[in-house]
């Protein structure tokens, strides 16, 4: 039998562009009791007060796109995308 | 490489005499420029800032899918990241092929790919002091400034 | 200079340069490139022959026709003429435009145009000794090599 | 009252690319009793041999563009142009 998927997981965030200013850090290791990506994206939006909504970004896991429904894993280092424009 | 970020200025001729081949009839390239005008106001330089690690991830992915779709020969790109003053190249896209109308497709998907889907991030530095990380056109679910 | 000929080496990077702009985004540019092989047989060079006052004259009346149909700000090209070894660029057409769909699409157009209307012919020398005056791909009607 | 217009007018005959090629020179004076710049071109073309039929063909005449059921004038410079395949 596997262990229990621990309650509060340890993550990484790195913050890059407009949400990099907005939360004045570029990484923060966190502890977080959200399961999903998106949950995580809830939380750190109402702490940090970014006012993109989840619709216009994507996430990275661990250095690749995931959808908005991945599971958090302890360990994990997510990004928050906001939207590109770049050339 | 086939897709590559760089913080000194993109060497656009050496890309290109990099991509000669006497099997190809055509060469198109695209080249950004950094404009001195966006949305209504005087721009006097730009920052882009990149994700690194999977600003080059997709790139070559965009690029490897322009070489799996269209009958090219060589595709290539390399994106500017840090401060730029105007007119310089903030991105450049090479493609050569056989035929040009290959080369002409291919290069536009690229170069709108690159632009919706690689994690890099214009911040404006406007002449009346203030700075603007640039609105992002795809939100809507378009593919942006065509 | 919107259209010339050239019994040199063209100068690309140098023509590109003199295109920059601070207020265009998006460069387009497309190169003709001397390929080693046509209709099945290896090429070993071209020659160019140009009915050089007509060719100038209809050059410009596409570039025109470029600048008065799409939003674009600039729009130039080069044809060589004479002899031309593997490699070499036969032609060159560079557009800026504040766009770069505006900028792909006349760059397209004059591309397109330049190859089926200015009397310009090309001589290929094969490997086997032989030499053509390369058959017409536009007689049916179409716009040719595309 | 103007002058009848001349039976035999002199033209002036520019040869290019593979046309050049099978005349054997580049230019000729050649006095003509063809009235259209067609009717030329059937001269020419027996005379010389070329198998290009006039479909294939654009004419310039004084260094412009023409129809082929253009009128020849005395002192035309006329160039028949070959199928182009620049670039």
């Amino acid at each position: 039998m596997s262990p229990p998927e621990p309650l509060v997981r340890q993550v990484r965030l790195r913050y890059f562009a407009i949400l990099r200013e907005h939360a004045g850090i570029s990484c923060e290791e966190r502890e977080t009791t959200s399961t999903t990506v998106e949950e995580l994206y809830g939380e750190i939006k109402e702490e940090k007060g970014f006012d993109l909504e989840k619709e216009f970004i994507r996430v990275a896991c661990n250095g690749d796109f995931v959808d908005l429904d991945c599971s958090l894993a302890d360990g994990d280092e997510i990004v928050f995308i906001p939207p590109v424009a770049g050339g | 490489m086939l897709f590559d970020l760089s913080s000194t200025p993109i060497a656009v001729d050496f890309l290109r005499q990099g991509m000669m081949s006497q099997d190809c009839g055509g060469f198109v390239a695209f080249e950004g420029w950094v404009r001195d005008y966006n949305e209504g106001k005087a721009v006097l330089r730009l920052e882009y800032e990149a994700y690194a690690e999977l600003a080059i991830l997709e790139g070559r992915r965009i690029i490897h899918e322009a070489l799996d779709q269209f009958p090219i020969k060589d595709v290539r790109s390399v994106h500017r990241v840090g401060l730029l003053d105007l007119k310089e190249v903030a991105v450049w896209v090479g493609v050569s092929a056989i035929h040009r109308g290959e080369a002409f497709d291919a290069c536009r998907y690229v170069i709108d790919e690159i632009k919706s889907r690689v994690p890099i991030w214009k911040k404006e530095f406007f002449a009346d002091g203030t700075t603007a990380w640039t609105r992002c056109q795809n939100c809507a679910g378009d593919i942006g400034n065509k």
